[in-house]
């Protein structure tokens, strides 16, 4: 099939996040039902259409408290909260917020995020996350080499661009946020620190059902040994940074940010042996590894084209589908694309229509 | 700037990595989104879509890329060559040319075949010649974050503006008659910003744009002021539809006119990359950033015609393919890889530390020990030294592509026969 | 020995009998000469001290197994007056103070090595790199002034426009010097130059003189 | 006193002028040579490093005929303007401009898009030849006037529709000064890029379309196709190829030829380059 041409369609209708019911609602009033939302046009929408755009009165009941996405008009009404971007509506026990359709990463204190070096400068890089902003990352918030905890040095400050340099990826943690909202990231854990071996992927810009989602484990090792194809068993790691850039690579044992650490790994510095946080030398990755890496890379763009969250969850479920869907069809030649139809139905598949 | 002027940051690791997938042999290239090699993106497509436009497209890719192409035809006097008729070594060379021409406008016009032929035959001793000028045709790219002058912008122009009249077939499709010609505007706009190289896309969409333009029908006669039909429903297509033709080349006699009726298509220009010995088709932007070398090649079908085709050098065996595809142009595209940053060897490596892996059998202990001095072995900023290729270390691609490959490029483009979408969108 | 010319593309040898050096790159493992020049092979034994060729000197630290082989190297030297060398980490340079600042110093880098510059490449002389000691107490305008004339070294590639200079060693700093009169100056001491006609003496990061 | 209300016919005798329409265009040369080349280096003082090339006029008798004349000049490698952001490597940046007399059609002086056109040709051509690495934050601009474009400009009926062939010479031709002048400029290459033309030529109805290496425009009947490539010899590989015209067919084998034969004009301009180079450093080699 050289080149497919589909008919044109409408958008998938936005799945509404309650729904999906990742924050966890219990507890929470029904929207639609009991509590008495005063929307002046009185609701003459459904369920599945409510999506709320900048200047919509949510609610006008004192119970509720405003979140992010929604503000109030000081003043008289001060009850009256209304949305400020288009999206659609979250609740977390009382707090409003509205959840924008597509947004750019905003950078919460703990975020784990792949970040992309843009800029070297003296005593800092300047990292692309995906946000509005460019996020930073002090020299002083790395691990230098040496073997041992140490303080920085102007060597160090010379030799910046060796431990990153423009276009280099990482894994880091926010650690600290600007009152414009720019971020300052650290590397100080053996979790961290450059990315090799593996492919990058961005899924930024979704926002509403589909995207990352900020989870308990943003980072995890898949075991692709399922696959009868595969010899040995080999692992994959997969990161999901919360601003929606992804990077699956293979699996080293002892390195990683999905690497089990117990206690803080600042501590653990010297107990790194066999480390190699800023090589940019790949191993060497079997044929069967490649291959599974560009499947779970073919599940998450199926997820994000249909409008489902990424997670941990859904990532290793699509996985587990695609392996399946690949073995049933063993005759034709490409397995591993999932775009298109074949994606439609491993998302369907996934959530059982 | 380069024409791929889109700087894409990728890591040295990155790079590595997907050279490294993209070179397989053994099970064939692996991509990262896990297309074939030869597997194009899927698209939607629709044409008709500006009712204002005498035909136009759009083409959306499923990363939000999106095209629109308008084609606005006008009528235009054609400024008559005081030595045309001087010119007599041209007139012969371009008698055949004018038959097919002539006949292809008649037939745009709805006749029945067979009158028009027998016009033709007597046009065609006294009668002026049918001849088309690059200038009948502007075609403007517009793609959003560049300026118009720009040179990748510029390039992609004359890319398409070449695919068009390579072969001086198009133009003479604009000809009305000795004084008047069809003046058409191509405009090309790229709506989303460019995510991978918007050549495939541009190209798919002008073709499909071109297949659904219709020129008014042509009442006049001969050389009178043109007068066209207003009824836009009686409009021909500039390339005629294939069941129209089907019959015409049914009821004809001559075999040469039968070779002049299947519907030709206007060109179109694929995107293939090298790597290692690998062909790739349609490659995205991360793809192209590893590539070894990158060539856009431009097709077209046209009408299949022994009888009046130029005659072809005596070593080469006149084979005539069912579908009579033509290559228009090629022009190698600069790959965006040469201006990727080089990664740096664990070897040498000051920042690197620790125990090296299996994927450095070169190197020596004596690295090992001096690299975790921190940087004893070799200043970290001096210029990156010239060493062997070490495996799982990106660097950038030096020199061109080997001519076998070329033309191996170029031949699978032919091979595919992947100028063949077939418009479904509902107009 | 015979001076033997080289053009880009041509063939030197094979990459296991001889170690790159500059004007030189790796194909297929073979040699081939990247500029128009002369070949030079040098023995890993002596070292090639002056101007471009510190280079080598590089290479020459890399693994053992590569270190005993002689280095091959094209030069452009001798065959015409311009030429062009990059300023490298580890180079002595001849550079003229363009404009002082607090922080840094800015100049213009004129010399690398033995190699007069066809082009400006600039340069940073920041406070902690102009003397190695007490480097807490240097003020950058008690040590150069806009047109002196300094002798340095590059300690880093630096930032996306400048290179990074320092002056930290005795024969390194101001070599040449003008008071704020005009007149030409003489050191003498290793803070001080003095201008012979006023008599007024003016600080400096003074390079001990040869 | 000379009558002024009335133009006054010539005093003495004259004849008419008669404009003799001009031989019909004459092949000068076989279809397996390539004109000659005059290349020299060093030509631009100024600049880190200059080519002049120029090539030999068919029949230099003709008013009208012009050959091709190129003037390439090297500027740097030099430092990187302040605000321009880290590169690891050189920046390249070729400019192609006509001198505003270069053509029949006079150009001007700002660039047109065939002038960007072969920029963009020129640069790819160029980058697959430099080792980028080795000069890392800075740039290096190779600027190629057109003295003198590749045109006949004989008599107005010879004057085809300008299809643009000639561009085609004078980007091989603009690939071999480039080449030439970067190597003076001490600026590292993995070889000596040269480009190369050859043409698919038909010259009449009745004899079969033969292929020319660097073809003379005026000289042939019409040009099916034609294919300019940018060759590196001792690698054997292409760094730019540019293609275009009408295959009858899509004939793998005419365009495997047509390739061909570009490939042996590119190693005919290599020799010449070779030479030139040669002598240059024979030459600095005799002052110092």
């Amino acid at each position: 099939m050289p080149i497919t041409i589909l008919q044109p369609s409408l958008a998938p209708p936005p799945k509404l996040r309650n729904v999906d019911s990742d924050s966890d609602s219990e507890g929470g009033a029904d929207l639609e039902g009991d509590v008495a939302m005063g929307r002046p046009a009185k609701r003459a929408r459904t369920q599945d259409s409510s999506i709320m755009t900048p200047g919509e009165i949510i609610t006008d009941d004192p119970q509720w408290m405003r979140g992010h996405g929604t503000y109030i008009i000081p003043g008289a009404s001060s009850n009256t909260i209304l949305s400020s971007v288009a999206g659609t509506l979250a609740k977390t026990n009382k707090l409003l917020s509205v959840r924008p359709l597509r947004a750019r990463y905003t950078p919460e204190i703990g975020d784990l995020v792949v970040g992309r070096i843009v800029e070297v400068q003296a005593k800092r890089w300047r990292v692309d996350v995906g946000g509005t902003l460019l996020a930073q990352l002090p020299l002083s918030a790395i691990n230098l080499p040496g073997g041992i905890q140490r303080r920085r040095t102007e060597t160090d400050e010379l030799q910046i661009r060796t431990f990153f340099s423009e276009g280099e990826l990482l894994v880091a943690e926010v650690q600290q946020l600007y009152n414009d909202g720019a971020a300052v990231l650290h590397t100080r854990s053996l979790k961290y620190g450059k990315l090799r071996n593996g492919v990058f992927m961005s899924v930024t810009g979704t926002g509403g059902g589909g995207g990352v989602v900020r989870a308990r484990r943003q980072a995890f090792t898949l075991d692709i040994s399922g696959t009868d194809e595969v010899s040995g068993s080999e692992k994959i790691d997969v990161l999901l940074g919360v601003n929606g850039y992804i990077w699956i690579s293979k699996h080293i044992e002892g390195e990683g940010a999905a690497a089990e650490t117990s206690g803080p790994g600042i501590t653990r510095i010297e107990e790194s042996v066999g480390l190699n946080v800023y090589s940019s030398q790949n191993d060497i990755i079997p044929v069967d590894t490649m291959r599974e890496i560009a499947r779970v890379r073919g599940v998450i763009t199926a997820l994000v084209e249909n409008g489902l969250r990424v997670d941990e969850e859904m990532v290793i479920k699509g996985y587990a589908e695609a392996v399946e869907m690949a073995k049933e069809e063993r005759d034709s030649a490409d397995t591993l694309w999932l775009g298109g139809e074949r994606g439609k139905r491993l998302a369907n598949a996934l959530v059982g229509r | 700037m380069s024409s791929t002027s889109q700087h894409l940051l990728l890591s040295p690791a990155e790079l590595a990595y997907l050279h490294g997938s993209l070179s397989l042999i053994t099970p064939g290239p692996i991509r990262p989104d896990g297309r074939s090699p030869t597997q194009f993106r899927p698209l939607t497509a629709e044409t008709g879509i500006l009712p204002g436009t005498n035909g136009s497209a759009r083409i959306c890719f499923a990363d939000g890329t999106e095209a629109v192409v308008g084609v606005k035809a006008e009528v235009e006097k054609t400024p008559l060559s005081p030595y045309e008729f001087v010119a007599s070594t041209e007139g012969r060379k371009d008698h055949t040319q004018k038959k097919s021409g002539s006949r292809k406008s008649k037939k745009a016009t709805g006749d029945e075949e067979d009158i028009s032929m027998d016009v033709d035959e007597e046009a065609a001793g006294a009668n002026d010649k049918i001849r088309g000028s690059p200038d009948w045709v502007e075609l403007s790219v517009e793609i959003p974050g560049l300026r118009d002058d720009d040179s990748g912008t510029v390039f992609l122009t004359s890319m398409l503006t070449e695919a068009l009249l390579a072969d001086g077939e198009f133009v003479k499709k604009l000809w009305i008659n000795r004084r008047f010609h069809w003046k058409l505007y191509l405009d090309i706009i790229l709506i989303s910003p460019p995510l991978s190289y918007p050549l495939p896309l541009l190209s798919l969409t002008t073709h499909l744009a071109l297949l659904a333009t219709r020129l008014p029908r042509l009442k006049s006669e001969a050389d009178e002021d043109p007068m066209f039909d207003d009824d836009w429903a009686a409009a021909t297509f500039l390339y005629p539809r294939q069941d129209t033709s089907a019959k015409a080349s049914n009821k004809s006699s001559k075999p040469s006119s039968a070779a002049a009726a299947p519907a030709s298509r206007p060109p179109i220009t694929l995107l293939v990359m090298a790597v290692g010995d690998n062909i790739i088709f349609d490659p995205s932007k991360e793809e192209l950033a590893v590539a070894d070398s990158a060539v856009a090649v431009s097709v077209a079908e046209g009408p299949a015609s022994e009888s009046e085709s130029e005659p072809e050098p005596e070593s080469i065996p006149a084979t005539t393919t069912k579908r009579n595809l033509q290559l228009l142009s090629v022009r190698t595209i600069d790959p965006p890889s040469r201006l990727t940053p080089p990664g740096v060897p664990n070897s040498v490596n000051a920042a690197a530390w620790g125990t090296m892996t299996a994927a450095t059998p070169t190197t020596t202990t004596a690295a090992t020990a001096s690299a975790t001095e921190g940087g004893a072995a070799k200043h970290p900023d001096a210029r990156v030294t010239e060493t062997e290729d070490v495996v799982g270390v990106w660097k950038a691609p030096r020199g061109g592509a080997k001519f076998g490959m070329l033309g191996a490029m170029v031949a699978k483009v032919l091979e595919r026969e992947a100028a063949s979408p077939r418009s479904q969108g509902a107009g | 020995m015979a001076q033997t010319i080289a053009i880009p593309g041509q063939l030197l040898g094979p990459s296991s009998k001889y170690v790159a050096g500059p004007g030189t790159h790796i194909h297929e493992a073979n040699l081939y000469s990247s500029v128009l020049g002369t070949v030079t092979i040098a023995q890993p034994e002596k070292k090639i001290a002056p101007g471009p060729a510190k280079r080598l000197t590089k290479i020459a630290g890399l693994p053992s197994s590569s270190a005993q082989l002689p280095t091959i190297s094209v030069s452009r030297t001798g065959i015409t007056e311009k030429r062009e060398v990059l300023p490298e980490v580890g180079n002595v340079v001849l550079c003229r103070v363009t404009r002082i600042q607090p922080r840094q110093a800015t100049v213009a880098i004129l010399v690398v090595g033995d190699t007069v510059l066809e082009a400006e490449w600039q340069g940073v002389i920041r406070p902690q790199d102009v003397r190695a000691t007490e480097k807490d107490k240097v003020k950058i305008y008690e040590s150069f002034r806009p047109g002196d004339i300094v002798r340095a070294q590059v300690i880093s590639l630096g930032d996306q426009a400048s290179y990074y200079l320092a002056t930290a060693s005795n024969d390194l700093g101001v070599i040449m010097a003008t008071s704020e009169a005009g007149n030409v100056m003489y050191p003498v001491s290793w803070k001080e130059y003095r201008d012979p006609e006023t008599g007024i003496n003016e600080n400096r990061k003074v390079a001990k003189p040869f | 006193m000379a009558d002024r209300r009335r133009i006054n016919g010539p005093v003495g005798a004259t004849t008419p002028p008669i404009f003799d329409k001009p031989a019909g265009p004459v092949a000068t040369k076989t279809s397996d040579a390539i004109r000659k080349i005059f290349l020299k280096t060093g030509i631009t003082p100024s600049a880190s490093g200059s080519a002049y090339l120029e090539l030999e006029n068919p029949n230099p008798q003709r008013p009208g005929n012009t050959s091709l004349k190129l003037s390439c000049t090297v500027h740097g490698p030099r430092s990187l303007p302040r605000s321009a952001p880290f590169s690891p490597h050189i920046i390249l940046t070729t400019h192609v401009k006509y001198a505003p007399f270069a053509t029949r059609q006079r150009r001007g002086y700002l660039r047109d898009s065939s002038e960007r056109d072969l920029g963009v040709h020129l640069e790819t051509a160029l980058r697959g030849a430099i080792i980028a690495d080795r000069w890392p934050k800075s740039g290096v601009d190779i600027i190629v006037t057109v003295v003198e474009g590749d045109q006949d400009r004989d008599s107005p009926e010879s004057q085809k529709d300008d299809e643009g062939w000639d561009m085609m010479n004078v980007l091989s031709g603009c690939i071999t000064v480039a080449s030439a002048a970067i190597a003076d400029a001490g600026i590292d290459c993995v070889d000596t890029v040269a480009g190369g033309v050859a043409a698919l030529v038909c010259e009449d109805d009745k004899t079969a379309p033969t292929i020319v290496m660097d073809p003379i425009v005026a000289e042939h009947g019409s040009i099916l196709a034609a294919c300019c490539v940018a060759y590196l010899p001792t690698r054997d590989e292409i760094t730019n190829m540019w293609f275009k015209g009408r295959l009858p067919g899509a004939d793998m084998m005419v365009y495997d030829k047509l390739m061909e034969k570009s490939l042996v004009a590119c190693r005919c301009a290599n020799r010449v380059i070779v030479q030139e180079l040669n002598e240059t450093v024979k030459k600095g080699q005799g002052i110092s």
